[in-house]
C-alpha cells in the first residue's frame, strides 16, 4: 500500500517511546539496588541497547520477519537489512525501515527486563555473551513464531504488543536464570535497601511514558484502534497502581515503589490487550494484575528466590494473566475478535496454549543457557567484587 | 564516661543495634564512614592486573556510657559485628569528660 | 468528519507529553521540599495521575463533556466511556477516544499542580479522598463550563488549553486550601532548604517538554495553528525565564530555580492565549509573567502564607494574567478572533468574567472541601509524623 | 504546497524531541563536573535555551534563513517572524512556523554543546554576552551557509542534519575557547571526580531519545527517508557505543560514561550523513567514531588541554569524520546523491571543503570573540569563587 | 584543650552556628550523622500499630576550644539549640592533647 | 594510643593518603564534614556586597596510632595536605584508652 505520512509520523514517535523504555528499565532497577552497584544496573540497559541494536540489523530482524522456514525461524534473507527499504511494504502503510526500527526497540527492551536477575553478581563479559545468545534464541524464534508469521500465529493466538514475546519470555526466563545465578550474598540476611526510590520513580515515570508508544504503537497506524490501545495501557497502568497500592497498604504502608510497581503490572497486562479489549476490561485486567503481581512478588520472597528485581513476579506473571485475559475479554467491538465473555472458547485455548509454549520455551531455552555460559566462563563476579559492588569491579566507577 | 567508637560493615548495622538495645545501651549515633584496615582495603584481579579498592563504606557507631559498662558494649558489639572475615572492623574507646543534655540542665561526668 | 491520521498521530503524541507533566510536577516539586519529603512528594503525583485515570474514566469525562445538562454539568451519557469510540465524531478528526484521553491528561496534571499546598504535611488517605472530590466537584464542572458546551463558552470566553480550567482553578484551590491546612512546622522559623535542586530541574524540563503538547495539541489538530501554539508557547516561556531570573537577579543571585519558575509562568500565561496571540505577543505575555509570579511569591512569602510550592503564585496569578492578556492581544492573524489592542472590548470583558469565575468558584468550592476534610478525618498528619517525615510516617519509604 | 498534517505532526514531535536535548546536554554535562557545580551546569542549559529562543525569534532566524545577502547571510526580512506564518512555503508541507521552531531548537543545543568548555569557572554574566554574540555571529552565519541558501550550499556540501553547523562548529569553538579560557585550577592536579554519573547517564538517555528528532525530522516529512535517517541514527549510536567501551576496555574498565559518550560520538558522525546513507554504512560510521573519539580524548587530556567536558573531541571530531563519511558512503539508494565509494570525488572534496570552512570559521571568529569578551569583562570568575563553586557564588544554590 | 561534640537537632543548625559566633566560637566542623536517644527515637501509631522510627537526622558539631571556655561554649550551644522537646539532642566533651595548625607550624596544648 | 583527627582539603586526601601509606600508616577513617576556621569561610564580593560562605565541604582523617607515632603520623598529614593558603586544616589529638578488632579478640591499650 501507498505510505501514509501519519501512520509514520506515530510509528516513528512510538519508536522514540519505545527506545526510552530501554533506559527507563535501567533507572527503575539503578534505583532499586544498593548504591554499590547502581551504575551497573543502568550502564546494563545502555549496553543492552547498543547491543540488540547492532544484533537486530545485522540478522535479528531476519530471524524474526525473514521469510519463514516452516514455521519455525525466518531465514536471512533480510540479513543485514538487504530488502528493507524506504516503501512500505504489502498491507502497510508506513515505510519497512520504520517497521524494523519499530520491531528492534521491542527486542532491546525484553533483554532490558531480563537485567532483573542479574542484578548486583553478574560478570559483565559473561552478561554480553549470554544476552547475545539469548536474543538470538529466544526473542528471534518468540518473535517468529508470534508475529513473523510463525506457528503460533497461525494457531490464532492473540498478542497486541508483546504479551508473550516480551513480557512472558523476559519474565520466565528470569525465572530459570535465579536457579541458575543463584542468591546475592546476604540475601534474605541482611536488609537490602534500594539506593535511590526517585530514581525508580523516575524509571517508572519513563517506563508508564514510554509505554503508549509500545502498545499504542503496536496498531501500526494513527487510528482509532491505536487510541483504543492508548486508553486501554493507561487505564489498566492506573488500576494496577491503585490495587497494588491497597494491598501493600493493607499489610503496612502504600510504598511509593508499590504504586509504580502496581503501573507497570498494570501496562504488563494490558500490553497483550490493549487493541482487543475495551476500557472497562482494561480495568479489570489492571486491577486483577496490580493485586495478583503483588501476590506473586510476596510468594517469590517467601520461597527465598531471588529474582532480584521481580522480572518474574511482575513482567512473568503480568503477562500470562494479560495473555489470558485477552482470550477472556476480547470484544468484537474493538476489534474483530472475541473472547470467552462472548463465548469464544477457542480463542481462550489459543491463548492458554500461546501462554504455555512461551512459558517453557522460554524457561527452557533460558535455562539451558545460563547453565552453559555458567559453566564454561561464569556468570557470577567473585564474592570479594560483589562485596565491593559492580559499579566499581566492573566499571570502575563510583555512583 | 567512656565514648565507644565502632567501625563496622554496614550490613551489620541493624544486627549491632538490635544486639545493643538488648543490653540496654539504647542511644547511639550513627556516621556514614570510609575506611580502609591495616591490609589496604580488597584487592581485586583485573585481567592480570591487580587493583585495590582502598576505601570502603564503613558505619560508624558512637556511644557513650559510664565507666562501668564500656566492657559490656564492646563485648556486645563484637559478637553482633563479627563475621570471621577481613574488613570486620575495630572499635575504639575515648575518655568522655563529661555530657550534658540540651533539653534539660542535667550534666553526668 | 472523516479520520486524519496526521491529526491523530499529533493528539496521541501530545497525550504521552502531558501524561509526563503529571511525574513532571512530581519531580520539580519534589526536588524542592526537604529530604524527608522526597519520595511522597513524587509519590503523590503518581498517585494523582491513577485515581484521576480511573475517575475520567468511570464518570469524570461525562461530567465534563457529557450531553449538558442546563449549562451547569455534563450528564452520565458517557460514564464508563459508552459510546465513546474508535471514530471522530461531529467536525473533529480524531478518534473520540483519543480526545477523551487528551482531555485525561488535563485533568491529571491539574490536580498534580494542586499538590504544592499539600507539602510535607497531608496525610495520605485524606489527600486521596479530598483529591477525588476536588476533581469532581472543581475540574469537572469548570472543564465543562468552559470546553464542554457549558455556560462559559456560550459567554465567548477563550481558553485556548486551560488557563482557567487548570491553572487558576489549581492556582486559587491552593490558597483557599493554604487557609485550612496551615504552615508547616518551622516554616518562617528554619530555612527549608531545597532537598534536590538538580531534581527540580529535571521536573522542569519534563514540564517544559510536555507543554508542547498541553498547547500546540490544543488545536487539536497537527496544522498552522498547532504550529503558532507551539511557537507562543516556547516564547512566553523563554521571555519567562528570562524575567524572573533578572528580577532575582537584581534582588541577589540569579538562582537556577528563579530561571525555571519563570520559565513555569512564561508557560502558564501562554496557555490560554497560545492559538489567539502571535510570538511578538508571546514574548511580552512571558515577560511580564516573569516578573509579576516572581512578584507575588515575594509577596506570598511575605505575607507568611505557605502555600508551600507556589501553585498560587504561579499557576493561579499566572494564568489570570495569561487569560486576561489573551483579551488584549488575541490577534484575527493568528485565528478568528481580536483582542483589546484591536479594539474588541467584549473579548477583554469576557476574559475579565471567565477570570473572575474560575478564580470564584475553584477558591469557593476548594475551601468549603477542604474544611470538610479538615473537621472529619483531618488534613494533616501528626506533629511527630510531620517531624519524621512523609516519606518514612506515610509511606515507609527513605529517599 | 498543501499542509501535510502527518509532516507536521512529526516535525511537531521533532521539535519537542530536539528540544529536550537542551536540557539533556545540562544534566550530561552536570552529571560530570564535581558537585559544587552541578547546578551551574544544569541552569547554564536552561538560560542558553531561553537566550536563544528569544533571539532566534527576534532575528536570530531571519539572520539564518532570511533573504540571501550575496551568500553570506540572511537580511532582517524574517525579522520578529513577520511573514512566518501558518503555511507552509515553497516545497514545504508544513506550516512556515513550525521549520521556524524546528529551526530554533538545533540553535539552541549547539550553544548548550559549548558549555563543555566554561564548565566550572565561567562567570554567568560573561557567559551570556559571549553566548549571545557567538550564536548571532558564528551559529547563524553558519546556518545560512549551510542550509539558508548561502555559499557552502551552492558547493554542494551535503550536512543532513547539522554535522558541521551543530557538532563541527559547537566542537571547534570549544577548542578555541579552551585556549583563552584556561584550565580549570587543580586540573591536572588533583583528581576530579564526576559528581553524580547516574545523571550524567540521564542525560544521554536524553540525548539519545531526542537525537531521533534532530536526525529524522530532518527529513522534514513523516517518510521513508526520515525512517531511513531514524535507522542510521540509532545503529550508529550503538556502535560508537560498543567500540568506545572495547577501546576503553582494553585500557582498563568499561566505564558506563565511556559507553554512553561513545554513543554521543555515534550520533554525531550520523548526523550529517543519517540522510544520504544505508544501516550498514552506519555500523561502519558509529564504529569509527566511537574509537576515534575515543582517542581523541585521550589525546586532548594528554595535551594537558581542559576543554572539560570533550565538546572537541566528540563533537568537533564527530563532527568532522561524519561529514566526511558522509562524503565516502552517500548511496543513490537512499537519496539522491553518491559518494566516494560510488567514484564521486566531488562530493568528497565538496564535504572537505565545508568541514574546513567550518573549522576555521568556528575556531577563528571564537577565539577572537573569546579573548574580547575576557579582556573586557572576564570570562572567568574569582579563584575564591571557583575554589567554592559556581553553584554558590554564581546561583546561591547547593545541590 | 577540649572538643566539643554536640549532637543537635538539623533544623537548629543556623541558630547555633550564629550563637556560637556572637560568643566568639567561629571555627567549628559540622558533621551530618543520625542517632537515637534513650526514648528510642520516635513512636508512630499506624493503623493500631506502633512503629518506632529509631534513626532520626541529627548535626554533629565539632569545636575545639581552650580549657577555660569549654564552659561557655556548652552554655551558648545549650541555650540556642533547645527547644524543650525530646530529641534536643546530647554534649560530650573530650579531652585534647594537642591541636596543630596545617597551613603553619602552629601548635597548641 | 592516640586518635588523630585531621580536617584536610577534599582535594588534598588522595595526597595525604598516599603519603601516610609510605610512612607505613594503613589504616584509616575517612568522614565527609563541613567546616570553617578562625577567619570565617571565604568572603565573595557580590556586586557591591560582601557573602560569606562560611561551611565548605572538608575531609576528616581518623587514625589510631600508638603513642610514639604520633608526631610522625602529624608530620606526614602536615606536609602532604599543606597548599599555605588559608582553608588548609586543623589536626588534633585525642587520647585513646584502648583499640579492640572486632574479627579476632585481640586488643591493644
Ligand atoms: N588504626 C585505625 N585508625 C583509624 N581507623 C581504623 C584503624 N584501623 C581500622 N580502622 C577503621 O576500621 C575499618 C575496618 O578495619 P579493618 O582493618 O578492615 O578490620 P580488620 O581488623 O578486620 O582487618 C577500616 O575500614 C577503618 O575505617
Ligand atoms: N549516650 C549517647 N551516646 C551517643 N550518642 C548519644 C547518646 N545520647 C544521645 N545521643 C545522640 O544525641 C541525639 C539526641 O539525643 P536524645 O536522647 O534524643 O535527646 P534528649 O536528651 O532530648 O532525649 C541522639 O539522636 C543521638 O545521636
Ligand atoms: N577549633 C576548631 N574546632 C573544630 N574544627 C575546627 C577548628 N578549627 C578548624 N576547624 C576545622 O578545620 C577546617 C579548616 O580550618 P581553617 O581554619 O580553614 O584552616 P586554617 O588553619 O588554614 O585557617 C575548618 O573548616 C573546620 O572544619
Amino acid at each position: 500500500m501507498v505510505l501514509d505520512s501519519g501512520d509514520t509520523a506515530w510509528i516513528l514517535a512510538s519508536t522514540a517511546l519505545v527506545m526510552l523504555m530501554t533506559p527507563g528499565v535501567g533507572f527503575f532497577y539503578g534505583g532499586m539496588v544498593r548504591r554499590k552497584n547502581v551504575i551497573s544496573m543502568i550502564a546494563l540497559s545502555f549496553i543492552v541497547f547498543a547491543l540488540v541494536s547492532i544484533q537486530w540489523v545485522l540478522y535479528g530482524y531476519s530471524l524474526s520477519f525473514g521469510p519463514d522456514i516452516g514455521g519455525i525461524i525466518g531465514g536471512l534473507g533480510l540479513a543485514g537489512l538487504t530488502g528493507v527499504g524506504q516503501d512500505p511494504t504489502g498491507t502497510s502503510t508506513i515505510p519497512a525501515l520504520a517497521f524494523m526500527m519499530y520491531q528492534l526497540v521491542f527486542a532491546t527492551v525484553t533483554l532490558a527486563i531480563l537485567t532483573s536477575v542479574f542484578a548486583e553478581r553478574v560478570k559483565i563479559s559473561s552478561f554480553l555473551i549470554f544476552g547475545l545468545l539469548w536474543t538470538t534464541l529466544v526473542y528471534d524464534p518468540l518473535a517468529h513464531w508470534v508475529w513473523g508469521g510463525g506457528w503460533l500465529f497461525g494457531l490464532g493466538a492473540l498478542d497486541f504488543a508483546g504479551g508473550t514475546v516480551v513480557h512472558i519470555s523476559a519474565g520466565f526466563s528470569a525465572l530459570a536464570i535465579a536457579l541458575v545465578i543463584g542468591k546475592r550474598k546476604g540475601f534474605g540476611v541482611h536488609t537490602m535497601e534500594p539506593a535511590n526510590i526517585p530514581m525508580a520513580l523516575l524509571g517508572a515515570a519513563l517506563l508508564w511514558f514510554g509505554w503508549f508508544g509500545f502498545n499504542a504503537g503496536s496498531a501500526l497506524a494513527a487510528n482509532g484502534l491505536a487510541a483504543n490501545a492508548f486508553v486501554v495501557t493507561n487505564t489498566a497502568a492506573a488500576a494496577g497502581a491503585l490495587t497494588w497500592m491497597a494491598a501493600s497498604w493493607y499489610h503496612g504502608r502504600p510504598a511509593s515503589l508499590g504504586v509504580v510497581s502496581g503501573a507497570v503490572a498494570g501496562l504488563v497486562a494490558a500490553t497483550p490487550a490493549a487493541g482487543f479489549v475495551g476500557p472497562l476490561a482494561a480495568i479489570v485486567i489492571g486491577a486483577v494484575a496490580g493485586a495478583f503481581c503483588y501476590g506473586m512478588m510476596l510468594l517469590r520472597i517467601q520461597k527465598g528466590l531471588d529474582e532480584s528485581l521481580d522480572a518474574w513476579s511482575i513482567h512473568g506473571m503480568g503477562g500470562l494473566w494479560g495473555a489470558i485475559a485477552t482470550g477472556i475479554f476480547a470484544s468484537a467491538a474493538v476489534n474483530s475478535y472475541t473472547g470467552l465473555l462472548s463465548g469464544n472458547v477457542g480463542q481462550f485455548t489459543a491463548q492458554i496454549v500461546a501462554v504455555g509454549v512461551s512459558v517453557g520455551y522460554a524457561f527452557g531455552v533460558s535455562y539451558v543457557l545460563a547453565r552453559l555460559v555458567d559453566a564454561t566462563i561464569g556468570l557470577r563476579v567473585t564474592e570479594n567484587e560483589e562485596y565491593v559492588g559492580l559499579d566499581i569491579s566492573q566499571h570502575g566507577e563510583r555512583a | 564516661m567512656k565514648m565507644i567508637q565502632a567501625i563496622i560493615r554496614p550490613e551489620k548495622l541493624d544486627d549491632v543495634k538490635r544486639a545493643l538495645e538488648e543490653k540496654g545501651f539504647i542511644a547511639l549515633t550513627v556516621i556514614d564512614v570510609k575506611g580502609r584496615g591495616e591490609q589496604k582495603g580488597i584487592t581485586l584481579q583485573y585481567r592480570g592486573k591487580k587493583m585495590e579498592v582502598d576505601l570502603l563504606p564503613k558505619v560508624k557507631i558512637e556511644i557513650v556510657v559510664k565507666d562501668g559498662e564500656a566492657e559490656t558494649a564492646i563485648g556486645t558489639i563484637r559478637a553482633s559485628a563479627r563475621t570471621g572475615r577481613i574488613g570486620d572492623g575495630k572499635i575504639f574507646i575515648l575518655p568522655v569528660e563529661m555530657m550534658a543534655r540540651v533539653r534539660t540542665d542535667e550534666v553526668w561526668t
